[in-house]
């Protein structure tokens, strides 16, 4: 059989949330041997885009309170987040960005020294804490370099994880391909977390990494996990042309506008209230609206948008907190954004769902929990504000890396079942590398992700989704699995057609999910169904692996603990 | 081998090489007040020999040089290749030539100014 | 191997093993011969080192052409008809531009190095232009250039003219 | 007078950066080997279409997709903050993400795997030694109170928007490696740390909330440490952040030489000072 290589505790993914939890672990107990092995090498995770923020209570002298974070995060979320965990998130971050600072985050700073703060989307109180407009990449700097203080971290760059080895339902350990010599590896532990983040690259016109794809929420699927409220996708309203690339809410919260073809400030009338700085879904939208009552520009690439203006901020301003977004505008988009209004269009920015987990970020597997994008603890319910995700992957990455540290503290590694070891093989080799097929996969991948962009994005209808999910299944059964490079050693091809393989099986769970939910909450937005339906559809949608099938799904109660829901208006 | 700190001996490098600067300056322009051809026979050069500062000035430059050259020249050795032989061969071998050329040219010095005077 | 291997062999000092493993695709001093792609300061970067490592040969060959000395006048005048010849002429010419560019070089260098004249660090904006890679620096290397042209020319009619 | 002339040439620079050059099609002109299967080098030739801003990355995983999809390569976030992607493009290190192709020059682009690190197979690199060498220098605050130990006292340490100019351009680094790559130091010795660990040790260094110092200082303080950098620049003239590397060497070898004091005043936590 394969090599083992044992540890105490494996963390799959080595964005914000397995790095958090990686010192969380290694700090608990400094006996443990903690593995970090991710596709990626380590600081080259997806989290490092992120822009604009970290959200936490920090001023309370100056009139912020936690009890409004906590508020606002729940309206936020449509009410489908769970109050608890709202209330949980909100209570340790203070702590969170100040351990940063100690750690060396370059914080933003106001002129008396202490941390500054903006405003972001849906906040009664400006409350993003930012370094620039560079956040996840300087809290990816500052954890890395964090780590590199403890002997008992030990990464593995470039491996590949394939499936989650367990008995019954208890955690075993992982099954990984190293990536530069392609060897198929078995790794031993008694506790896991799985950080492997967004899956957004289901969708064509995305913010994200290339390396989001769905690989780790699929693992955890196929081990009888269940996948939690995937059918909630965020679109962030300012996706540049024609990339996809980010242009952060920062930039609407220093004060940017979003303007229509005919010069207006559109959000006056959709959110009067806050404006551009309403929650991404409001203002993502309006924005579409505005787009179909012909009110948009086009882009070069034909493609429709509207024009996000920070002229007024001056250049000055933007070079001292949005520099990082001018060198993308520039270098992009061809747009000096002190100059000239940008082209954006919403893009898919962020998975709302993922793997089911309790408060603690505990899953259904004894063993295992799941921290940060992946995970699905129900703090963002049915749309995150811009700022929480990054909070949340701060503290449950500390809250599992803790928890599991623990957990193994006095268990040894089991024997792993060598039967599932076996299958893995078949699955990936046979099925895989072995493949017969002979539609090009990369073609197959194009197909799904323009589905999921024309079929399944700001607005919803059950034609649609219908469709989508018509040719979705279509694209499944074609015969593409092939592997066309046959080399063992950095094989990216055969990497890209296990996560193609993984986008399948997810897009089709995003679709079934906002195909049952006849209701418009948050983020799933159904033009057949426009209002929100607190009487059938208040509880989380829960899907479970069946085979080859479709999954299989059931509902979860939303936990309820100070707000019942009230109408959403900003 | 380590004696010295390597921002030691930078700085020895740095000192020496500006005082270099100085001191070769002057041997130069100690040519140039006679014609070049002139300044270049036997009983000229003897004679400068004979001249107690000028001695002074030429083992100077003789040290300065030498240690910074061959400093200069280690360094650059050092950066070729990286293995323990190696590197201590470089350091050795680069004192070694270092302390020979210093006493090579002493004796030049010493001998010379000794040389015939009437 | 696990990754990370070249850092274990680090640790574990074994300095054969590292370097083969490690040789693999470094540049060698065959990255010099394109210097172009990089700009005026590596230019200056390997004129130092040449003129640095021919000063040295010339300091060392001069010492044992002054050695003849010893050996009294007519040894002196072997030895400076095998140096005071057009082809030794050019070789002093050459000393000459080489101590010029490495001095007046030379000097730029120990001030860039202990961090000096060279600007400040501070927010970046882009276009990223390094401050570091100033005009002040780039004039140095100029000046320290058009000095060693200088010295030759007059070493020139000093060494070729007087006859 | 000197200052209007060099304000002159340098504007006189940047317009020549600025070309654009609009193709239908561009020759992709691919390095291929795959060092552990032993197999030799070679260039694959692969056209591919492009547009005004395809960049160099984008071409290549088109020709991944449709022509060739057994090239080897490393990428991630396509928008130049990971540092993924560096490789040898007509020469020069730079982000294949961060490189369009309307900015270079010819119908051919020849992309080549980063030279100083070993080669893995056709654009993939072994980055292993890179981070080690970072790890060298001690890449974190060294302070009492770098983990905070008491929960319910929260404070920051004091910073001022000054304090946090002196290092902010050096935590700019994304670890791309492309100055480890052009310098001419790193070419021939292996144990340089090179200039991405070098400057990474100063922004340390004179970060006010690290305490440290001494030892950090003696790491880089050896015989192929930091006095193995020759002002060579190229590291500064291909580092794709704006990092500078070679500001931050020579300024922390100012320190080491004695030509800058080091008034580095560790800073306080904002709670004692409130007390005071
Ligand atoms: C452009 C952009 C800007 C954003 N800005 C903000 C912001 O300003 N504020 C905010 O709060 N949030 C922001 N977000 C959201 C936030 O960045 C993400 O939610 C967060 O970074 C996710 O971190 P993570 O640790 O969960 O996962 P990631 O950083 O995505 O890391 C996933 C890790 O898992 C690894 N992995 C995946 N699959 C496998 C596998 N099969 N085997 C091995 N390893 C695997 C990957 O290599 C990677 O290391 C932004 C998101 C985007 C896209
Ligand atoms: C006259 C004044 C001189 C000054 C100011 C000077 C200064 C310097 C400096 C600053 C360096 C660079 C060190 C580094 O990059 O780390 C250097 C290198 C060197 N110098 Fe000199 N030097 C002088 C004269 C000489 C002479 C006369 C010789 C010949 C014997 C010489 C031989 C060298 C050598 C061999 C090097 C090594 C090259 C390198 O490190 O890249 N120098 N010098
Ligand atoms: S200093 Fe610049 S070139 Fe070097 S690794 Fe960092 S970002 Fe890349
Ligand atoms: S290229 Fe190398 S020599 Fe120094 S200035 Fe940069 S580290
Ligand atoms: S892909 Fe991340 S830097 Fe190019």
């Amino acid at each position: 059989m394969a090599d083992v290589i044992s540890h105490d505790v494996l963390i799959i993914g080595s964005g914000l949330a397995g790095l958090r939890a990686a010192i969380s672990a290694a700090a608990t107990d400094k006996k443990l041997s903690i593995a970090v092995i991710s596709k990626v090498q380590v600081m080259r995770s997806h989290s490092v885009s992120a822009e604009g923020g970290t959200a936490a209570v920090l001023y309370e002298e100056e009139g912020d309170n936690q009890e409004s974070h906590i508020y606002d995060t729940i309206k936020g979320s449509d009410f489908l987040a769970d109050q608890d965990v709202a209330e949980r998130l909100v209570q340790n971050m203070p702590y969170e960005i100040y351990q940063m600072d100690h750690w060396g985050m370059p914080w933003s700073r106001r002129k008396d020294g202490r941390i500054a703060q903006r405003k972001f989307g849906g906040y009664s109180f400006p409350r993003a804490t930012f370094a620039q407009d560079k956040v996840g990449f300087y809290l990816m700097q500052t954890l890395y370099d964090t780590c590199q203080k403890y002997d008992n971290i030990h990464f593995y760059n470039e491996w590949f994880c394939t499936s989650i080895l367990r008995e019954n339902s208890t955690f075993q350990g992982l099954t990984a391909i190293e990536l530069k010599t392609g060897s198929f590896t078995i790794f031993r532990a008694p506790a896991g977390i799985i950080c492997t983040g967004g899956a957004g690259r289901i969708y064509s016109f995305s913010t994200y990494a290339f390396s989001s794809t769905p690989d780790g929420l699929d693992m955890a699927y196929r081990a009888g996990l269940a996948l939690k409220d995937m059918e909630f996708v965020q679109f962030h309203p300012t996706g540049i042309l024609p990339s996809g690339i980010l242009i952060t809410e920062g930039a609407r919260g220093e004060g940017g506008y979003l303007v229509n073809s005919s010069g207006e400030r559109f959000m006056q009338k959709y959110a009067p209230g806050k404006l551009e700085l309403a929650p991404r879904d409001v203002v993502s939208r309006s924005m579409i609206k505005e787009i179909q009552e012909g009110r948009g520009f086009k882009h070069e690439t034909g493609v429709d948008c509207l024009k996000l203006d920070l002229t007024h901020l001056g250049a000055e301003c933007i070079k001292e907190v949005l520099s990082g977004i001018r060198e993308i505008g520039i270098k992009f988009s061809g747009v000096d954004i002190i100059n000239e209004p940008i082209e954006v269009r919403p893009a898919c920015h962020y998975m709302m769902g993922g793997i089911h987990t309790d408060v603690d970020g505990a899953t259904e597997m004894a063993g295992l929990w799941a921290a940060g994008e992946a995970a699905c603890n129900s703090t963002h319910g049915a749309n995150r504000l811009g700022a929480n995700s990054t909070s949340e992957c701060m503290v449950w990455g500390r809250i599992t890396g803790e928890m599991a540290a623990k957990y193994a503290h006095d268990r040894k590694a089991n024997s792993v079942q060598e039967q599932q070891v076996l299958d893995e093989e078949k699955r990936i080799y046979d099925g895989i590398f072995g493949g017969k097929g002979d539609v090009n996969p990369y073609e197959v991948r194009k197909r799904l992700t323009d589905v999921m962009d024309a079929k399944a994005y700001v607005f919803r209808n059950e034609q649609a989704l219908a469709e989508a999910l018509k040719k979705a299944r279509e694209l499944k059964a074609v015969m593409w699995k092939h592997v066309d490079d046959r080399a063992k050693e950095y094989n990216t091809n055969f990497v890209n057609v296990m996560e193609i393989d993984s986008m399948l099986r997810t897009a089709e769970v995003v679709l079934v999910g906002a195909f049952n939910r006849r209701e418009s909450r948050g983020a799933h937005s159904r033009t057949d169904y426009p209002y929100r339906d607190d009487a059938n559809f208040l509880k989380h949608t829960l899907a479970y692996f069946t085979g080859d099938g479709g999954p299989r799904m059931t509902w979860h109660p939303v936990t309820f603990t100070r707000y019942a829901p009230v109408e959403r208006t900003y | 081998m380590a004696m010295l700190r390597e921002s030691q001996i930078m700085k020895i490098h740095y000192i020496t090489g500006i005082a270099a600067l100085f001191v070769v300056a002057a041997h130069i322009l100690m040519r140039l007040i006679m014609p070049y051809n002139l300044s270049l026979e036997y009983d000229n050069v003897i004679a400068n020999y004979h001249n107690m500062p000028y001695v002074v000035l030429l083992e100077s430059i003789l040290v300065l040089i030498a240690i910074h050259g061959f400093n200069g020249l280690r360094i650059i050795l050092l950066e070729l290749r990286q293995s323990k032989a190696w590197e201590d061969g470089v350091t050795v071998l680069t004192i070694v030539a270092m302390m020979a050329v210093i006493a090579y040219g002493t004796r030049t010095i010493i001998v010379a100014n000794g040389l015939g005077f009437e | 191997m696990a990754p990370g291997d070249v850092y274990a062999l680090c640790a574990s000092g074994e300095d054969v093993l590292m370097e083969v493993a490690d040789r693999n695709n470094r540049e060698g001093i065959k990255g010099w011969l394109n210097p172009g792609r990089y700009g005026w300061e590596r230019v200056s970067y390997w004129l130092q080192r040449l003129t640095g490592v021919g000063l040295l040969a010339y300091f060392v060959g001069h010492i044992y052409e002054t050695s003849s000395l010893t050996q009294g006048p007519d040894a002196w005048a072997a030895m400076l008809e095998l140096t005071q010849t057009p082809m030794g002429h050019l070789i002093l010419l050459l000393v000459i531009g080489m101590s010029t560019y490495h001095s007046a070089n030379g000097i730029r260098l120990i001030f860039t190095h202990g961090g000096k004249g060279l600007g400040k660090p501070g927010r970046p904006d882009y276009p990223y232009d390094a401050v570091s890679l100033n005009y002040r620096q780039k004039s140095g290397i100029w000046i320290a250039l058009i000095l060693a042209a200088a010295a030759m020319l007059y070493g020139a009619s000093v060494l070729f003219g007087g006859e | 007078m000197i200052d209007l002339i060099i304000e002159k040439i340098e504007k006189m620079e940047k317009k020549h950066q600025k070309k654009e050059t609009v193709r239908s099609s561009v020759v992709l002109k691919v390095y291929r080997a795959n060092r552990r299967a032993r197999e030799s080098a070679h260039y694959d030739s692969i056209e591919v279409p492009v547009e005004r801003w395809t960049t160099v990355l984008d071409a290549l995983l088109y020709a991944k997709a449709y022509k060739d999809s057994s090239i080897g390569i490393r990428y991630s976030c396509r928008m130049a903050s990971c540092g993924s992607c560096g490789m040898k493009i007509n020469g020069i290190p730079r982000l294949a993400c961060y490189t369009k192709v309307s900015e270079l020059e010819g119908s051919t682009i020849t992309v080549e795997p980063l030279t100083n690190f070993p080669h893995m197979r056709d654009l993939v690199t072994d980055f292993s030694q890179f981070f080690a060498h970072h790890r060298d220098v001690q890449p974190y605050i060294q302070n009492e109170e770098a983990d905070i130990k008491d929960k319910a006292k929260l404070s920051e340490f004091m910073q001022t928007p000054e304090d946090l100019d002196k290092f902010l351009q050096f935590s700019y680094c994304i670890k791309c490696g492309l100055c480890y790559s052009a310098c001419p130091t790193v070419a021939t010795d292996t144990k340089f740390p090179g200039p991405q660990a070098l400057s990474q040790a100063y922004r340390y260094f004179i970060d006010n909330r690290d305490a440290g110092g001494k030892e950090r200082i003696n790491i880089v303080d050896d015989r192929h440490g930091i006095w193995r950098c020759h002002f060579a620049g190229s590291c500064s003239s291909v580092c794709p952040k704006g990092v500078d590397p070679a500001l931050g060497i020579q300024l922390l070898r100012g320190h080491l030489l004695g030509f800058s004091k080091n008034e580095k005043k560790v800073a306080d936590l904002q709670e004692r000072l409130k007390k005071d």
